[in-house]
């Protein structure tokens, strides 16, 4: 904060939520309860948002989160059970792989505000946007899971499915990993500022998916390599996150209240369930059962509160004004001059 | 379409061909964006008008389409505004072609609680009919010390500061004609 | 022109840094147009709002102003009513009250050269009464005037307000427009090329192409462009790119009364810029400052910039955008390296399993 | 200016950039404000007072242009001995009746010579004083006959020491002006006074030129008149006027209200300012001449003016025999200004109501009392684009909803015919600096829609036929009517041309006059609107040039025509010197050439091209000859400017700061309170606030915001505009609403002696409470765009108004006027009626009602 006159601007600090003129999309309405502002001070326009918050659909985008991680993980899962013999984990993996894109696929285009044009996505593929990249990773995984899949129901072409369920597993880790960049390479703050931390927190958090979706389908005598992916990944996931919300600092405190904070804590609360029941029940079915779901509720719900984040973050002013006034200072600081050619110190007046 | 043609026209065969790898400018222009033109370009007239709100009297250029005004904007010739315009001006198009625009007859009967229809030629000629009634009712030849007046006090007019001079011209010696003194408008208010 | 593993490897500056000529770097042919822009220059802005409009009537653009009940309603923020950039205004003039103490604004006040004074009335404080010998204590006529500083809602946020008091009122007015940046974020992230850069270094949607995917309206680190409701689209200013096949000034431009809405080629408008900077510091409006001029700025400077009388903040502008694809690379990698990372793991997971 | 004028408003901004200084007098902080280089807040209502500090502050320092003063105005002419200024008569002037409120005007004269009053409320002259005088005068409105004046010089004293010269009267008159006192009554800092003083005293002279710019904020007073005086006054004593970048400029805001001024669809004027004829003076065209036509300067030829006039009238009807038809004209015996046409309406006095292109139950003060006309005529004619309120004042007014009027018992038959917009004809507007620019006709207008060209001219054509052969003398003007114009079209549309070369007029073998001058008293031209004339010159429309401004000088004048002659700074002969030098090289606009012998410049020169600056007049000399060569202002019977009138006014030769009838506080200049000469209509429907109240405490003002346009009928229908200012509200100080406990966006209700109102609250520090002597002074400002129709909807702030006139031209006092103003809605229903009558018993005032 180098700037800020409190004193002289008692207005600018404070954001009176009254005044925040609602967007005029319904779709929209409502999310000015969740605008909370730190306690630093700033100025800003009537305490509006700066940038536009995300017009992603929920559930539509984290499911879709979701799904890809674990389809991605399971699909990993399922060749590797293949190959070391696992077939009930192996067909669960191959379900769940295929079940993901699929279903992630429909959220995907259930998500877009023009769906019919869907295949637009495939007139280009631009390294420069994660969801195009995304879009070429989803097409062929979908692909290759889903016809894995089907081998794997019909009980047809098995060679042909054991060919491209290493097909998929190949891409599967992309496709939970992308994500992260996905929603890191936009101007939201609280994501933005993760880019370092979300491609983990994704990848582990599509481990527990995964490995919850072996533990509650694939029998006790399988499922051992299920349940240590989904307690490393747990474990990982609940470090990455504790780190990645230390490292956010002021950008932390949308996790700290709303329905982020609620998210984050109930997805806590079923990881670490999840993953002790992963690691002293998993030789009992249902406990086994258990484990699994929640591990996948677990994930899932991180998605989920780390949606809700960014929405929050985005429509917070403060969340763009303070850290850029504060990056303003340091570069000021250490190039030793004042500021930029063509902008002078400010409130010079003052 | 021929495959070829497919192809060259598929962004992502321009992207891996062209000077556009990463897709972000010339390979990703669809035809449609190419074949964009600006609206006025295929205007049958400009046709040369003012504005009509303040008094400024910036000009105007109407820009007409198949005997349909697709856009009014500044006129750059105009030394009085060179082609700007303030947003109520700039609103012209809107003005003329706005959709709750009334273009027939209504007509409201004496105690009448809704409006009718009525033919244009009917209602002026329903009008001149009561001209010449409230004319006759209201005339006076004389004032009270037998001072020639000449005149009626049967209708009154209200109007004119968005008129054009030659309206105005008219409705005056209309009036005047009529022995109407009670001719008014804006610039009085 | 530039390829994707120069790009990404930070050889040339194609997703971010000093990029002179961003029309080349996507593909145009080096006799493209030269790059046109906006030179916003906020303090000749007189708030008329033209910019609107004319946009909107050229770009049919829906109105923008019903709420949930469909009627218009004020916002309260001083004369801007229609809040911000969105899908459905490409132009916003953002109005700003500002009350400072006495003296300490330039603008809005004669101008230095202009002879002092003399033998004018000193400077007064509420408590002094004014020449002429009024005699009434203000203080009692206003109640509660001195404890009232915070109560009232808005009223206290404006603090204590007496006749007499000498503070200096500046309206700020702003037509904000999209940035239309060296490196657009927007742009960046568009996953069907309905975002591109034109041949006149603009950044436009192609509405044929766009299927409302809805990943530009976060990338933008300004908050320019929305997902319009009613079509699902993107959108948001063109810079008038059909008028510019025509040799036709943008429609806000044309119509802006004082010409604070400049339109030509860009390294033009940024000369003109520096020349009015100058100006005015040069007549002691010490707060005018650039905003988007600089071309090494975070997103590459703005092909839409502006000149401000307050920090950007205070007209709703972020103090230091940055487009984020910047960092892409590096997300990538750790994307990659996460990815190999999880497929190791999943291997992992089999190690020596019991079966 | 930047609010209502925006692009007019390019050139200031322009000037600024050029090192102008911009200083913007307003009660309001406005979008002009905010690009001023000073913003001056003050009271409303007390610009005269402001105006006279500045007049005092010239005049005490002696730093008028003294060159120009003596060269071009009346400053040395001496004031008759008769005379009594307000400093001598507590507050009025010599010759007040106090019990008719009028002025005689008799003692205001100048020492040996006669000047006709003019501009003013027909009937104001004491039947005595009317016999008396009429040897010399008449009484007439409108401009002409401010120039009516005796051959008689007045007596002179060019070192302007004598004690009743006009330069002397004006000092004594305005010397209790001080700084001090504008300070109190204006609630403006005497800094801020002197800094706005020394501005424009620093900015006049040889090298600068210093413009005021003013709109219906000081029109709208029951002072009006006198705040262009007093700014008139000023602008001379500087020698700002006639010369470039100098002036007293009138921003008007309808598009061609200059030309429905010029060509008058008003009751008191003919085309080109000739007065409409009176009952009591004029029985015939001689002594209608006799009495208003002055013997010199250019009215001098008012004869063949009126002339071609009624030849273009009534063509081969008009005859010297029959006095060219001048008893075909009706005449006039008070006011029957549109404030006494609604009383009327509402007294059932007059029967039929057409209403073009405007919306009085909304735009109109006291719109009550405006719907309660319309709900008392027999019929009404609306003719507009939109369902504006005055068309459906019987189904949604206000009255209807607070149960004064009901539907069923409303007779008004109303006619809603629809109009053609401005593309859709042809035609002329005159701007706001008398330019007239030609529309061409660009679509066809749609269903019902027609111009009012082809709606005046149709309903023409049926009245006459429906009287084609009668034999009663009161139709013979009707039949005798020249009314033929060429039509064209499916529509048989009448054409424009030919109407505007009518307007232009012909001389005796059809040729298309040229100028004014070639008019003749015989009856062998004709020309519909004298100042016009030249609009059609050789044939062509004149109007209709658009050769680009690029292409020309900063005059432009090769785009568009403006009257008189194309001239585009009137009185342009004064911005040189009494040798026709121009005052300096940097302000050169209009100069004699000697060699040539001719005035030559910029500009058209607006005075006889060839006349001399050394031309002195002989005895016995008329029209322009008995004007000299540095008799700058030629429409002045003496040519020049006045700085005191002595006749023309019906309130005072000098501005006099009068408060506002409705005034918080008391007038501390005077001891007369308000103008005493105003105009009132005593009515149950139109009571009036007392002044100092404590009932209505407050100042409210009404305007105009840039998004919208008068009463809304051509914005508040459009979803761009509606957007823009989307609801009626009201600007408070954070002050006023710690005083009376509004919220910011939160609802309040305004109440006057009228009717109350809700707004939604604004409060801004753009607006601020002013120290009034002891006295604090909190104002409100009312857009009054709103009304119940359209996209963008509230209540109508005109509504809160009362109606008290300026006595010199019947307008409304609507720019200040007092109120309460109370948290929360307005009750509704008859509630309303009752919540309203309470505050007038509180205030004292007589109950209200609707009859």
């Amino acid at each position: 904060m180098s700037d800020a006159n409190p004193a002289e601007m008692p207005e600018r600090a404070r954001i009176d939520h009254d005044q925040v003129k609602p967007r005029r999309d319904s779709r929209r309405r409502g999310r000015g309860e969740e605008l909370q502002v730190p306690e630093a001070e700033f100025r800003s326009y009537y305490g509006r948002p700066i940038i536009k918050a995300p017009v992603w659909k929920n559930p539509d985008v984290p499911l879709y989160l979701f799904l890809g991680g674990l389809a991605g993980s399971s699909s990993v899962l399922a060749a590797m059970a293949r190959a070391t013999d696992r077939p009930t984990l192996r067909r669960a993996g191959r379900l769940a792989a295929a079940g993901g894109a699929v279903g992630g696929t429909v959220f995907l285009v259930h998500d877009l505000h023009r769906p019919a044009r869907f295949l637009h996505m495939l007139r280009v593929l631009k390294p420069t946007s994660p969801l195009s990249v995304g879009t070429w990773i989803l097409s062929p995984f979908a692909t290759f899971a889903a016809a894995t899949a089907a081998t794997e129901l019909t009980g047809w072409f098995r060679r042909t499915g054991d060919v491209t369920g290493v097909a998929a597993a190949a891409i599967g880790p992309a496709l939970a990993t992308y994500t992260a960049v996905l929603f890191s390479n936009t101007a939201v703050p609280v994501w933005h500022e993760a880019h370092r931390h979300m491609p983990i927190l994704f990848g582990a958090s599509a481990a527990a998916a995964g490995g919850g979706a072996g533990l509650v389908f694939a029998s006790v005598r399988d499922n051992e390599p299920a349940a240590r992916l989904a307690i490393a990944g747990a474990a990982v996931e609940l470090a990455i996150d504790e780190k990645m919300q230390h490292d956010l600092g002021m950008l932390s405190d949308v996790y700290d209240k709303g329905r982020a904070r609620t998210l984050m804590r109930a997805s806590k609360t079923c990881l670490v369930a999840g993953a002790l029941g992963a690691l002293v029940g998993r030789r009992r079915r249902w406990s086994a059962a258990l484990s699994g779901l929640a591990l996948m509720a677990g994930s899932a719900l991180t998605r989920f509160g780390v949606f809700d984040a960014g929405i929050a973050s985005a429509n917070d002013p403060a969340h763009i004004v303070v850290p850029q006034r504060e990056r303003l200072r340091q570069r000021q600081e250490t190039t030793n001059t004042p500021s930029d050619r063509t902008t002078p110190s400010d409130r010079a007046f003052a | 379409m021929g495959a070829r043609t497919w192809l060259g026209e598929w962004p992502m065969f321009r992207q891996a061909t062209g000077p556009d790898p990463l897709g972000r400018g010339a390979a990703v222009q669809s035809p449609r964006t190419k074949a964009l033109e600006a609206r006025t370009r295929d205007a049958d007239e400009v046709v040369k008008s003012v504005c009509p709100y303040c008094a400024v009297g910036c000009g105007q250029n109407i820009y007409v389409r198949d005997g349909r005004i697709t856009q009014v904007e500044g006129d750059p010739d105009s030394p009085v505004s060179r082609g700007r315009l303030c947003p109520k001006g700039s609103a012209s198009t809107s003005l003329v072609t706005s959709p709750t625009r009334v273009t027939t007859v209504r007509y409201r009967r004496p105690y009448g609680t809704e409006w009718e229809d009525l033919d244009l030629d009917t209602a002026v000629d329903m009008i001149a009919d009561r001209v010449i009634d409230a004319r006759r009712r209201g005339w006076q030849d004389t004032d009270d010390e037998g001072r020639v007046l000449r005149r009626t006090l049967g209708f009154s007019s209200l109007g004119g500061a968005t008129l054009d001079n030659e309206e105005n011209y008219l409705i005056k010696k209309l009036f005047m004609a009529l022995g109407a003194i009670q001719v008014e408008n804006q610039a009085r208010i | 022109m530039t390829n994707v593993f120069e790009a990404f490897s930070g050889e040339t500056p194609s997703l971010s840094g000093l990029l002179p000529d961003p029309t080349t770097d996507a593909g145009w042919s080096g006799d493209h147009p030269k790059r046109v822009g906006f030179f916003t220059d906020t303090s000749v802005c007189i708030g008329c709002k033209a910019c609107e409009v004319a946009c909107k009537e050229w770009n049919l653009v829906p109105d923008d102003g019903t709420d949930a009940s469909d009627l218009y309603r004020l916002t309260g923020m001083s004369y801007d009513n229609t809040g911000d950039l969105g899908a459905s205004t490409w132009r916003h003039v953002a109005f700003i009250e500002d009350v400072r103490p006495h003296g300490t604004a330039t603008t809005g006040h004669m101008p230095s050269g202009l002879p002092a004074i003399t033998g004018g009335a000193p400077t007064r404080d509420a408590a002094t009464p004014p020449p002429g010998g009024g005699t009434v204590d203000l203080l009692a006529l206003l109640p509660d005037g001195a404890s009232g500083a915070t109560g009232g809602g808005i009223v206290g946020a404006h603090g204590q307000q007496t006749p007499d008091d000498e503070r200096d009122v500046r309206w700020l007015m702003a037509s904000d427009v999209c940035k239309h940046c060296t490196h657009a974020g927007c742009l960046d992230n568009c996953p069907t090329g309905a975002l591109f850069r034109t041949e006149f270094g603009t950044v436009v949607v192609q509405d044929d192409i766009c299927n409302g995917c809805g990943y530009c309206v976060p990338s933008c680190p300004y908050g320019v462009i929305d997902v319009r409701e009613s079509d699902g689209g993107a959108h948001k200013c063109t810079l008038c790119y059909d008028r510019l096949g025509e040799g036709l000034e943008p429609a806000c431009a044309k119509a802006c009364p004082t010409n604070s809405i400049q339109f030509g080629d860009l390294d033009e408008l940024q000369a003109a810029a520096d020349a009015r900077l100058a100006e005015l510091h040069g007549r002691g409006v010490e707060e005018a400052r650039l905003y988007g001029r600089d071309p090494d700025d975070g997103v590459g400077g703005d092909g839409a910039f502006f000149l401000l009388l307050d920090e950007p903040e205070v007209y709703g502008l972020p103090p230091d955008p940055i487009v984020t694809t910047r960092d892409l690379p590096e997300m990538w990698r750790n994307a990659a390296l996460t990815a190999v990372g999880l497929g190791a793991a999943v291997v992992a997971a089999f190690w020596r399993g019991r079966k | 200016m930047a609010e209502a004028h925006p692009v007019g408003f390019q050139w200031v901004m322009e000037a600024k950039a050029r090192g102008a200084t911009v200083i913007h007098v307003d009660p309001r902080f406005t979008r002009t404000s905010a690009v001023a280089d000073l913003h001056v807040p003050f009271r409303a209502g007390a610009d005269i007072a402001f105006l006279g500090g500045l007049i005092h502050h010239v005049l005490e320092n002696e730093l008028d242009f003294r060159e120009y003063v003596t060269t071009f105005t009346n400053a040395a002419s001496l004031v008759g001995e008769d005379f009594l200024d307000t400093e001598d008569l507590a507050g009025v002037f010599s010759g007040y009746n106090h019990e008719t409120g009028r002025y005689d005007p008799i003692s205001w004269q100048m020492d040996g010579a006669y000047a006709a009053p003019a501009a003013g409320q027909r009937d104001h002259w004491e039947s005595e004083l009317r016999e008396e005088r009429a040897r010399f005068t008449s009484d007439t409105a409108g401009g002409a006959g401010d120039q009516a004046y005796a051959p008689a010089d007045p007596e002179r004293d060019d070192t302007l020491q004598h004690p009743r010269c006009v330069y002397q009267v004006l000092k004594r008159h305005y010397a209790r002006y001080t700084p001090e006192a504008v300070s109190q009554v204006c609630g403006m800092s005497v800094e801020q006074f002197l800094t706005v003083a020394d501005a424009i005293t620093k900015n006049s002279g040889r090298e600068r030129t210093t413009a005021w710019v003013y709109s219906v904020g000081w029109t709208h007073h029951s002072v009006g008149v006198q705040y262009i005086r007093a700014a008139a006054i000023l602008q001379t004593l500087l020698g700002n006027m006639g010369r470039p970048g100098g002036g007293i400029l009138a921003l008007r805001g309808h598009a061609s209200i200059q030309g429905s001024t010029d060509v008058p669809t008003l009751y008191d004027l003919l085309p080109g300012y000739i007065p409409m004829p009176n009952a009591h003076l004029h029985s015939d065209l001689q002594s209608f001449l006799d009495a208003d036509a002055a013997k010199t300067g250019f009215w001098g030829h008012m004869d063949a003016y009126l002339i071609s006039l009624l030849k273009a009238w009534w063509g081969d009807a008009a005859t010297a025999d029959n006095d060219f038809a001048f008893d075909y004209l009706p005449r006039l015996t008070g006011n029957h200004g549109t404030y006494g046409i609604v009383r009327d309406q509402i007294d059932r006095k007059t029967f039929g109501y057409f209403v073009v292109g405007e919306n009085p139950a909304i735009g109109h003060a006291n719109g009550k009392m405006q719907r309660l006309g319309l709900a008392n005529l027999e019929w009404l004619v609306v003719r507009d684009m939109q369902m504006i309120e005055t068309a459906t004042f019987w189904r949604d007014g206000p009255e209807i909803e607070t149960g004064e009027l009901r539907t069923e018992d409303i007779g008004t038959e109303v006619f809603y015919l629809p109009c053609a917009n401005h593309t859709e004809k042809s035609g002329t507007f005159t701007n706001t600096q008398r330019l007239l620019q030609w529309r061409r006709e660009a679509v066809h207008p749609p269903g019902d829609a027609r111009s009012e060209l082809h709606f005046y001219y149709h309903l023409g054509r049926k009245i006459r036929e429906k009287l084609a052969g009668s034999t009663d003398e009161r139709d013979r003007p009707l039949l005798d009517l020249t009314w033929d114009y060429p039509t064209f079209g499916v529509h048989s549309e009448p054409d424009p041309e030919s109407v505007l070369a009518e307007i232009n007029g012909f001389d005796a073998d059809g040729n298309h006059l040229s100028s004014y001058t070639q008019m003749k008293a015989d009856g062998s031209t004709s020309g519909g609107c004298w100042i016009y004339t030249g609009v059609y010159r050789d044939g062509v429309n004149q109007a209709d040039r658009r050769k680009p401004g690029s292409e020309q000088d900063w005059v432009a004048s090769e785009w568009g025509w403006a009257w008189p002659a194309n001239r585009r700074t009137l009185y342009n002969r004064a911005s040189a010197d009494a040798d026709g030098r121009p005052w300096s090289e940097r302000k050169a606009y209009v100069w004699w050439d000697e060699e040539a012998g001719r005035w030559t410049g910029h500009d058209i020169p607006d005075f006889e091209a060839g006349k001399p600056p050394s031309y002195r007049p002989p005895e016995g000399a008329t029209h322009e000859d008995a004007l000299s060569g540095t008799d700058a202002f030629i429409m002045q019977a003496d040519g020049k400017a006045w700085l005191y009138a002595p006749t023309g006014l019906a309130d005072g030769p000098m501005p006099t700061h009068y408060e506002p009838v409705e005034s918080p506080v008391a007038n501390m200049l005077h001891a007369e309170q308000d103008n005493p000469a105003r105009e009132d209509i005593v009515r149950a429907w139109n009571r009036l606030n007392p002044s100092m109240s404590d009932t209505y405490p407050y100042v409210f003002l009404t305007y105009r915001l840039t998004e919208h346009h008068t009463a809304g009928g051509m914005s508040r229908f459009l979803p761009y505009l509606a957007e823009l200012q989307p609801e009626f509200f009201c600007e408070v100080s954070p002050a006023l609403a710690q005083e009376r406990n509004l919220e910011h966006l939160g609802w309040a209700t305004l109440i006057s002696a009228r009717t109350a109102i809700e707004a939604r609250v604004v409060v801004t520090e753009r607006m601020k409470p002013l120290r009034i002597g002891d006295n604090v002074v909190h104002q409100i400002g009312l857009p009054y765009h709103w009304g119940s129709n359209g996209l963008s909807r509230g209540d109508p702030a005109n509504d809160l108004l009362g109606v008290v006139m300026d006595p010199n031209v019947h307008i409304q006092e609507s720019k200040v006027a007092t109120c309460d103003i109370q948290p929360g809605r307005r009750p509704r229903g008859p509630a309303l009626l009752e919540f309203v009558e309470s505050y007038r018993r509180k205030a004292g005032v007589e109950p209200g009602g609707i009859t």
